[in-house]
């Protein structure tokens, strides 16, 4: 269905290039759940605007996002049009922006229903009225105007409106931060109801682990624009073998857990500066586990699994040996598959 | 300058009126259902409520006006009986039939309140140079500024928009980066002194257009269309060439406010084109300050167009009223100020009032 | 329209204010009421003597009191015939109806009654023995279209056209700022105008009037500056008209504003009213160099009160008597009165500072040029002249509250009136009230010449007396006159062949006392025809010998008219 | 320390809506030294009254008094009780003026009450208190050059630098991601055990409460509708609301998804203002225990504040079924 | 930035200045990559210094009608580049002379216009209820107090001079800026950081001098520029209108001069074009550094 191949999306900016996402192989199944989650930054907005080429002009993106096995990198405008929406639609981290606040839902909607499908404005109409229908909002509503509705309403009608052309992937961007655990609630029921009963295939970008393990089928963990993590959403977030991803995981507290109360977990140290890495694995100086070799070496993924199937991490802890073998030799040699010196 | 409409978009140009947040939804879906009758009745009281309250800010306004237009002249020194009677050797009985006449022997106060239960008639009284009723000597000249004007506002308004939506489209190209600056360079030069360039090199010159007038005496019927189309080019020029800057730069720099919006980012994920993205989405939301700058210049030209007017002759309102000052000829500039004062007030207000029909965020 | 149509476009700038001859006092419209309708009498384009036109011949009784006009026997324009009847009804209208006598009520205001016995017949007796009676200046108005109108004082006669008149030319249309219309008269009595159409084009700015011109737009335009005379001179098809200037520029200094009782009033300073400080202001004066800078050398610069144009009466300083430009001997003169410099290069005496408000007309770029050139002028001899440019001085002068003003009069063949102004009855009775004065000059010596004057009829004895007045004048250094601009005018040699000028020759077209250059007017290509009687000669032959008389004494008067229907632009 | 009393606050209704009731009757308490949590969805009033407890908005009616003393709302009274209790704002990014330095914006406090002796020290070592080590390195940086994380944190040492005894934070974690925020709320806690710091934390996220709160208040449509000690109200809650908020936590088993969005403040509907989404009266349990009239018609009272105590009709019959007696449910008028 | 090291012993106020430094540091090297901005300001740079130097560069004696250097209304030549004026005096003289002038008026009235509008305009957005209510009221009435009309009855009562046609600009051009700094106020106002100003303590005082201020500045500096064009267009368009004062060297009065000579119908373009080429340089370079210091300034255009 998606492949992402050797992703890497770089911002120009007055200061030079700000590398966002540093090269992201990453795959989703027909009618998978994949979750991205990962620190504020790290990429992950980019990369789910780079799926749909939708980065701004200032973005250079390289790599292959293969939909269906056609390349979108190197589609035509007119394919790219074509496969917009009707293949992929996104619903958009902010909703409160990503609608047009002079047109009224409803024609919003209808806007794509008429673009990529053959049906007259009626149908269309009609059309509208079922999808809002379907979100849980009164048919009524597609006279309304973006401002005229909640914060939660509006991400409904986001919701609708990616699945007003059937795409066989919807791409979600936060689709419920800034909104509050009960509205958060209502709206990941009704994502997971939806894409169940479609098959549609999903990505779900959150910083919020628990949501993520809840919903997807699959997990990735993103950190300074790499996957650091990816396996199935349970094991990764109970069980993640790298340490940011365990650093995520246990800053969710429990509520009844005696063992989070009066004891909030952080995660010391600084966010990366995308243009100013450290060293070999990016996450060292923040790392509560780090080996001196960490500055050294920067880890790719590798089979994490307990229990082996599909779970990896890019740490070296997850290598054999901890990959102290490797940095030896990294210090004087090319890099090998697993491992890429830095310097 | 002006003032432009509430827009979160655009806060460095804009006056943000007594708005507050923007509204929010009135409920839940089931509320909704329920309160839908309530709801109509809500929305027709506050937009009741909305108009009211604009227009009693554009009354309180005229008022203003109306009490600054019986003052202000009147500081202005000068006899206008005396340059009523243009200096002939006339006795002093004349000279205070005459002011009996024009009711300037009365005190004050009693002036202003005949002048204001005038105004309250329409009546502006009588032009002391022209002895005729002044919003019939305004009728006559109305029009003619009207034309010119209106035409110069379509035409620089829609250069001006269409210039800018290009420019911020394609920020920074060399067509933006020229039309920009020729715009600039435009808007710095002073518009009398381009009119009497635009006459010696066109009309004189090169002979393609009228030097002056509005048209040829004595022509009649189409011909006389086309006769003024042809007396206009050359005044509809000049203004335009002074002005359109002004949309320019408003449509641009609102235009580019609206170009980092998500909503765009979604109508490109929708699969539109770059310039049904543009034309439907990006320049609606565009629109709203350059449509209010439009309107308050709709107001303010007339003032403005007393100097292309005097170059080109052109039989408008303009002149009147620089000439009723040196009198004065207090009937004439106080109506003139009234009625200049009342268009800007009124634009100001219908521009309150189309405002929500192009945003739905202002609708009250 | 016919292509062969000969129109004749005049480019003016003033606004018609009112085209009912009962209101319209502006230049463009009282010219208008003289195309449009014949007056009583007229004037010789030549020499400017009264001529008959609608009245053929009149006497006067013994007392003077009963004026006697025998009517002409022609139609008004719609065909109807005029007679003595119209004529009463103007007047009549004029003396009982206020707003009737807003433009010339002057003319009525000593009548004691008007009749028409007969239909050529008109009978005006009077209060007091009157001398303007041959120079009536008063459209006489066709009694059957204005009886029915309610209230003259709104009345604009500007909705029915074309207006029926009595003249050579018919108003037959009217734009509102843009244009006048008018067609010639084919039943004229004294001729048809030949051109086909006479249109008055407003146009507001005087570069867009020579541009216009230029591109053949209109056919005549008046006022030019100087500079515009010079190129226009070496244009094609156009040529230029430098008319001797009946119009003197000059200043006037306050010697103190007084009331006839002698009560002073305003603000003048002090120091003017010392002989010796305004002969010393008048020698900081280079009058040749205003005209050859300011006026582009199109004038004469001349001391003298009444215009070199008119040579019978003009008189001009010679030799000794000459106070000529001399920053030098003013500062000496000033030296030696005791008006010393103080650190700051301006003069004083006592605590009052030889500093002077100059208040300029702001409209008159020549006045401004030159005030500026004497501002420097003056500086030199340690006077400071602070030049304040305003746009209308009369409030000024009513109030004293000047120093020194720009001024300038047209001056008529007769100049009965303009000496008339300086006399001390020309200062006001009351501050604000009415006054002919225009510097608050006061001298018995002159007003005795003034008599003297009015009594000798000896034409050159009378000039003899005029020529002293003005030397008095001249030395008094109150009004001080710099000169004679001439009046420049240029028209399309293309369309227009050939036009009557006033005087002829060296005269002007436009502001003519009378309709002579626009009815005189010959298209190019009809030149032949035009071989028809001026009008001038028949004007001798109506005269009786004791007309003549009457008509001199009349003279004097004709000119308080003229200053009623003009001084708005005459008086600046 | 700080306590309100039947607070009750009004916003006008715009362009002729009707008024919204932001905060409509709230008794609250905080003791020196108690971390209180106020908890509850999105546009409940919990801002409104973290605000009206500053004195930054005047309440419709009702007191505020601290130290047994009601506030007064003249400058000099407010400025003398703001140099005690703090406020740390929703939005840390918001709340620094782009164009001042942190050194700058963590002094501010100390040049409006006029305390400028030692001020460099003390910006130093509230910096450092709130964990930007060494304070110097950051003194000259502008917001935009910091984190958010760090942002907050100078949002805190601003409000720290003042040694304040009070501490009102509004949603201080809200905005951050998971790694950064435990971190802020460890550095709550020190504070209250060096400072003995009294601190009312709002939030909307449950799981916080229960990292650092000693007593959690459950606000719903501009009333308290549940309080209590942290273990008591997060593990055995009273309340249909509080129940339905712990039931979606991806821990709390069945969720009980609320149907429709909170009604609008201008809009509170009669009887228990909570009985539109009430899972209890959906399901019949209020109807089994015979108070679904009730719970539709007849308004419950204010709590007062102190104890455990919900405001529920449902859950004060099962008390009294339980026990016969009042117990922690109040029994009103 | 400054190192750690070298700050550690700094006292706040070396570091106040030390930021300053910095800020004017970091906004010069902005500005300087705007090429139109530096184009602007090398014009503004030219006019400024020949308006300074004049009297140096060219005397006063250039200005004298009675003995001027040429002959009236001279086509340019080598000895005067730009020809005579009516007088004989030199255009390029005039032109140096009346930039003197023209800028004045420029400054000056943008100055009474930004120090009025920002006053009131941060008056009216600070504070609400009445006292905002009837600021609004004024800036409203002056809104439509046309600048020439004012000028027309100040120069009926104060005389024509400078200095009238300055407070006219000024007076009926503040109410601009007026609303725009109002509407900045009241989008600053609204910012959180006002609130915890105030939740420190901080009165009415402290949150317009520190806060509101600093960020209306931005758009003061915009309007100021601009203002001056305006201002500078406006006094040639008074002394068009013949209100002006014409004894006074300016372009306005230079351009009005060439009009009342009738160099337009003479073919005198040495005459005429001149001072309306310096209005609109300059009135140019103004916009073009007003756009280039908005450009830098705005966080938001900064970013393109
Ligand atoms: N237009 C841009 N120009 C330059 N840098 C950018 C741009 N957009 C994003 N970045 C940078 O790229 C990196 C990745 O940003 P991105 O928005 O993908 O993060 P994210 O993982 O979605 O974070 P969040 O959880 O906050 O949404 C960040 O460092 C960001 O600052
Ligand atoms: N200034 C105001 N004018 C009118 N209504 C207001 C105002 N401030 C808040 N409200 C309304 O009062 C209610 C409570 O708002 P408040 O900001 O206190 O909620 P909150 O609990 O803090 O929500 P959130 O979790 O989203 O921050 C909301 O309905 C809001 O719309
Ligand atoms: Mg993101
Ligand atoms: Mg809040």
């Amino acid at each position: 269905m998606l492949e992402l191949d050797g992703l890497t999306v770089g911002y120009r900016t007055r200061d030079g290039v700000v590398p966002a996402v540093r090269g992201v192989d990453l795959t989703l199944a027909r009618g998978e759940k994949l979750g991205v989650a990962g620190e504020s930054g790290s990429g992950k907005s980019t990369l789910a605007l780079a799926l749909l080429r939708l980065l701004p002009p200032s973005a250079t993106v390289t790599g292959r996002v293969l939909l269906d096995g056609e390349d979108v990198l190197e589609m035509g405008w007119g394919r790219l049009r074509a496969v917009r929406w009707a293949g992929a639609s996104i619903i958009f981290q902010g909703a409160m922006h990503s609608l047009n606040p002079v047109q009224t839902i409803g024609d919003q909607i209808t806007e794509p229903i008429l673009r990529h499908q053959k049906v007259g404005r009626d149908a269309a109409d009609a059309r509208v009225r079922e999808l809002l229908g379907q979100v849980g909002m009164l048919p009524d509503r597609a006279r309304s105007y973006p401002h005229e509705l909640s914060g939660g309403q509006r991400q409904r009608v986001m919701i609708a409106m990616a699945l007003a052309c059937e795409p066989d992937l919807v791409i979600a961007d936060e689709p419920t931060t800034a909104l509050d655990v009960m509205v958060q609630a209502q709206i990941l029921t009704l994502i997971d109801d939806l894409v169940a009963s479609r098959g549609i295939s999903l990505l779900m970008i959150s910083h919020d682990l628990s949501v993520l393990s809840d919903v997807c089928d699959r997990l990735a963990v993103m950190y300074a624009g790499r996957v650091v993590e990816v396996g199935p959403a349970g094991e990764v977030f109970r069980q993640a073998r790298h340490p940011y991803g365990a650093a995520l995981a246990s800053a969710f507290p429990t509520v009844g857990d005696p063992a989070s109360r009066m004891r909030p977990q952080g995660l010391p140290g600084d966010p990366p500066d995308p243009q100013a890495l450290p060293t070999g694995c990016a996450f060292h100086p923040r790392c509560p586990v780090r080996l001196d070799h960490c500055d050294d070496v920067d880890p790719v993924l590798w089979p994490a699994g307990l229990d082996g199937a599909g779970h990896e991490a890019a740490c070296v802890r997850v290598l054999p040996d901890d990959g102290r073998s490797l940095a030896a030799t990294v210090a004087h040699a090319a890099p090998t598959s697993a491992v890429e010196a830095t310097r | 300058m002006t003032e432009l409409p509430p827009s979160d978009a655009v806060p460095h140009l804009d006056e943000v009126r007594d708005r507050g947040d923007a509204p929010r939804g009135t409920g839940g879906a089931a509320v909704a259902l329920a309160d839908r009758r309530g709801r109509d009745d809500d929305r027709l009281r506050r937009n009741a409520a909305y108009l009211g309250k604009r227009l009693l800010g554009a009354a309180v306004s005229l008022v203003a006006v109306i009490f600054t237009s019986f003052f202000l002249f009147r500081i202005i020194p000068g006899d206008p009986v005396r340059v009523m009677t243009h200096g002939r050797p006339v006795t002093i009985e004349q000279k205070e039939a005459l002011a009996r006449e024009f009711g300037l022997d009365k005190p004050m106060l009693e002036q202003f309140v005949s002048y204001l239960l005038g105004v309250l008639r329409f009546d502006f009284g009588e032009s002391f140079q022209y002895n005729r009723p002044v919003l019939s000597m305004v009728g006559e000249r109305l029009g003619p500024t009207l034309l010119l004007v209106g035409a110069s506002l379509a035409v620089s308004a829609a250069l001006g928009l269409w210039l800018g939506v290009q420019g911020a489209w394609k920020h920074g190209s060399t067509a933006d980066r020229v039309n920009t600056g020729v715009a600039l360079t435009l808007w710095s030069v002073p518009s009398f002194w381009l009119g009497l360039i635009l006459i010696v090199v066109f009309a004189s010159g090169l002979g393609w257009f009228p030097t002056s007038g509005m048209k040829t005496p004595g022509v009649t019927g189409f011909d006389m269309v086309l006769d003024v189309a042809h007396h206009m080019v050359l005044p509809l020029v000049t203004l335009v060439a002074v002005v359109y800057a002004q949309y320019l730069l408003v449509m641009r720099s609102s235009l580019l406010d609206e170009m980092g919006s998500d909503y765009l980012t979604t109508a490109r994920a929708k699969g539109l084109r770059d310039t049904e993205v543009k034309r439907q989405h990006a320049l609606p939301n565009a629109l709203l300050p350059t449509t209010t700058l439009v309107f308050i210049n709709i107001g303010f030209v007339l003032f403005g167009a007393v100097l292309v007017e005097t170059v080109f002759s052109w039989p408008g309102l303009g002149k009147l009223f620089y000439e009723g000052l040196s009198v004065p000829d207090l009937p004439l500039v106080q109506g003139l100020f009234v009625i200049f004062s009342a268009a800007v007030i009124l634009m100001n207000l219908v521009s309150d009032l189309i405002y929500p029909l192009i945003d739905p965020r202002v609708r009250p | 329209e016919t292509k062969d149509e000969k129109t004749l476009t005049i480019a003016v700038s003033q606004e018609v204010d009112s085209l009912s001859p009962f209101l319209a006092v502006r230049r463009i419209t009282t010219a208008l009421g003289r195309l449009s309708y014949d007056f009583l009498t007229n004037y010789d384009p030549k020499t400017g003597k009264t001529i008959p036109a609608l009245a053929e011949s009149w006497t006067t009784s013994e007392d003077g009191l009963t004026w006697t006009y025998k009517i002409r026997d022609t139609k008004w324009t719609d065909g109807q015939p005029i007679t003595a009847e119209d004529a009463r009804w103007t007047f009549d209208t004029m003396m009982k109806d206020e707003a009737a006598a807003t433009a010339n009520g002057n003319f009525v205001e000593n009548f004691e009654s008007v009749s028409a016995p007969d239909p050529r017949t008109l009978e005006v007796k009077l209060k007091a023995p009157q001398a303007t009676m041959l120079a009536l200046d008063v459209p006489i108005l066709p009694k059957h279209k204005w009886e029915g109108v309610g209230d003259y004082s709104k009345f604009n006669n500007d909705q029915e056209f074309p207006i029926v008149g009595s003249g050579p030319w018919v108003i037959s249309a009217y734009e509102v700022n843009q244009s006048i219309t008018l067609t010639p008269n084919k039943d004229f009595w004294r001729g048809a105008p030949k051109f086909d159409k006479l249109v008055f084009r407003y146009i507001d700015d005087s570069d867009a009037q020579v541009e216009a011109l230029k591109a053949g737009e209109v056919d005549f335009v008046s006022g030019l500056t100087p500079a515009q005379a010079k190129a226009l001179e070496s244009a094609d098809n156009i040529t230029v008209n430098k008319a001797k200037g009946k119009r003197f520029q000059a200043i006037t200094l306050n010697p103190g504003a007084k009331l006839q009782d002698g009560t002073a009033f305003g603000d003048g300073n002090k120091a003017l009213q010392d002989p010796v400080v305004r002969e010393a202001l008048v020698r900081t004066i280079d009058r040749e160099a205003i005209y050859k800078t300011a006026y582009g050398g199109f004038g004469e610069a001349n001391g003298g009160y009444i215009p070199s144009r008119y040579k019978d009466y003009h008189w001009e300083p010679e030799g000794d008597a000459v106070i000529g430009f001399d920053t030098a001997k003013a500062g000496e003169l000033l030296e030696g009165a005791g008006w010393v410099k103080g650190s700051d290069g301006i003069r004083a005496k006592g605590g009052t500072k030889l500093s002077f408000r100059f208040n300029v007309h702001a409209d008159n770029p020549q006045y401004v040029q030159a005030a500026e050139m004497m501002r420097e002028w003056a500086k030199e001899a340690g006077i400071d002249l602070k030049v304040e440019p305003v746009s209308e001085v009369g409030a000024l002068l009513d109030a004293g509250t000047y120093d020194i003003l720009t001024t300038g009069w047209s001056v008529n063949p007769d100049p009965d009136y303009i000496l008339g102004i300086n006399r001390c009855s020309g200062l006001p009775a009351k501050v604000g009230g009415p006054y002919l004065s225009d510097a608050y000059y006061c001298n018995p010596e002159y007003d005795k010449l003034y008599a003297a004057q009015l009594a000798e009829l000896d034409q050159p004895k009378r000039a003899e007396i005029v020529k002293q007045m003005q030397e008095q004048l001249y030395k008094d250094n109150v009004f001080v006159v710099w000169g004679y601009a001439d009046q420049l005018e240029a028209f399309r040699s293309d369309t227009i062949a050939s036009m009557q000028p006033q005087p002829d020759p060296g005269g002007n077209y436009d502001s003519q006392d009378g309709y002579w250059s626009w009815w005189s007017a010959t298209p190019v290509g009809e030149e032949d025809e035009a071989a028809g009687d001026s009008g001038g000669s028949s004007s001798g032959l109506m005269l009786g010998g004791g007309a003549v008389a009457l008509a001199a004494l009349a003279a004097g008067v004709v000119f308080l008219r003229r200053r009623g229907a003009t001084a708005a632009d005459d008086r600046e | 320390m700080l306590s309100a009393r039947d607070l009750h606050v009004t916003f006008p209704g715009r362009r002729g809506g009707g008024s919204a009731r932001a905060v409509d009757g709230v008794n609250l308490d905080v003791a020196p030294g108690e971390i209180v949590a106020l908890v509850g969805e999105s546009g409940c009033g919990k801002t409104t009254l973290a605000r009206t407890l500053l004195g930054l908005q005047k309440p419709t009616s009702g007191t505020v008094s601290y130290r047994g003393t009601p506030l007064s709302y003249g400058s000099k009274a407010l400025k003398a009780y703001r140099r005690e209790a703090q406020l740390v704002l929703q939005d840390p990014s918001g709340s620094l003026n782009p164009r001042h330095t942190v050194y700058e914006a963590v002094a501010e406090g100390l040049r409006i009450h006029g305390e400028v002796a030692d001020e460099r020290e003390r910006v130093a070592d509230a910096l450092s208190r709130a964990g930007m080590r060494p304070p110097e390195r950051f003194f000259l940086r502008y917001p935009h050059e910091l984190s958010g994380g760090q942002r907050q944190r100078v949002v805190i040492a601003g409000a720290l630098v003042l040694d304040p005894t009070l501490l009102v934070a509004d949603e201080p974690v809200a905005s951050l991601d998971a790694s950064v925020r435990g971190e802020i709320l460890a550095l709550m806690l020190r504070l209250r055990e060096e400072l003995d710091l009294a601190a009312l934390v709002v939030t909307h996220d449950l799981g916080l409460a229960w990292n650092i709160a000693d007593r959690v208040a459950v606000m719903y449509l501009g009333r308290i509708i549940e309080t209590g000690p942290v273990e008591k109200i997060l593990t055995a809650p009273e309340h249909p609301y509080t129940q339905a908020l712990l039931s979606v936590l991806p821990e709390g088993g069945e969720p009980v998804v609320l149907s429709g969005e909170p009604p609008d403040p201008s809009r509170v509907p009669g009887g228990c203002r909570f009985h539109v989404r009430c899972q209890s009266l959906a399901s019949g349990a209020a109807e089994a225990a015979g108070v679904a009239d009730l719970c539709r018609t007849k308004d419950l009272p204010v709590l007062d504040g102190r104890g455990t105590q919900a405001a529920c009709h449902l859950a004060q019959a099962r008390l009294l079924a339980t026990s016969g007696e009042g117990g922690h449910v109040q029994h009103q008028r | 930035m400054t190192s750690a090291a070298s700050t550690a012993n700094a006292s706040p106020r070396q570091l106040t200045w030390a930021r300053r430094r910095r800020a004017v540091g970091t906004f010069w090297s902005s500005y300087r990559q705007n090429r139109a901005g530096l184009f602007g300001l090398a014009v503004l740079a030219v006019f400024v210094l020949s308006a300074l130097l004049v009297p140096w560069i060219v005397g006063e004696e250039a200005l004298s009608v009675t003995r001027p250097p040429g002959e009236p209304l001279q086509p340019p030549s080598g000895e005067f580049w730009l020809g005579t004026d009516r007088s004989g005096r030199s255009v390029l003289d005039l032109i140096l002379w009346g930039s003197r002038v023209s800028l004045t008026v420029g400054f000056a009235a943008t100055f009474i216009s930004i120090a009025l509008g920002s006053l009131i305009g941060i008056l009216a957005g600070h504070f609400s209820g009445w006292m905002s209510g009837l600021l609004l009221r004024i800036t409203d009435w002056f809104l439509v107090m046309p600048t020439l009309v004012l000028a027309v009855a100040l120069a009926a009562v104060l005389g024509r001079s400078l200095s009238t046609i300055v407070i006219a600009i000024g007076v009926t051009s503040w109410p601009t800026t007026a609303r725009l700094v109002r509407a900045q106020t009241l989008a600053v106002e609204a910012r959180p950081y006002i609130e915890r100003a105030r939740a420190l303590g901080g009165g009415h005082w402290h949150v317009m001098t520190r806060h509101v201020l600093p960020n209306v500045m931005p758009i003061v500096l915009a309007q100021t520029t601009l203002m001056v064009a305006g201002a500078i267009l406006t006094e040639s368009t008074v002394a068009f209108l013949g209100l002006g004062d014409p004894t006074t060297p300016s372009w306005g009065s230079t351009i009005q001069a060439a009009r009342d000579t009738g160099a337009v119908s003479s073919g005198m373009w040495w005459y005429i074009l001149p001072p309306g080429i310096a209005i609109a340089l300059v009135a140019l370079a103004f916009t073009l550094c007003g756009r280039a210091i908005e450009a830098v300034l705005n966080p938001r255009l900064r970013s393109r």
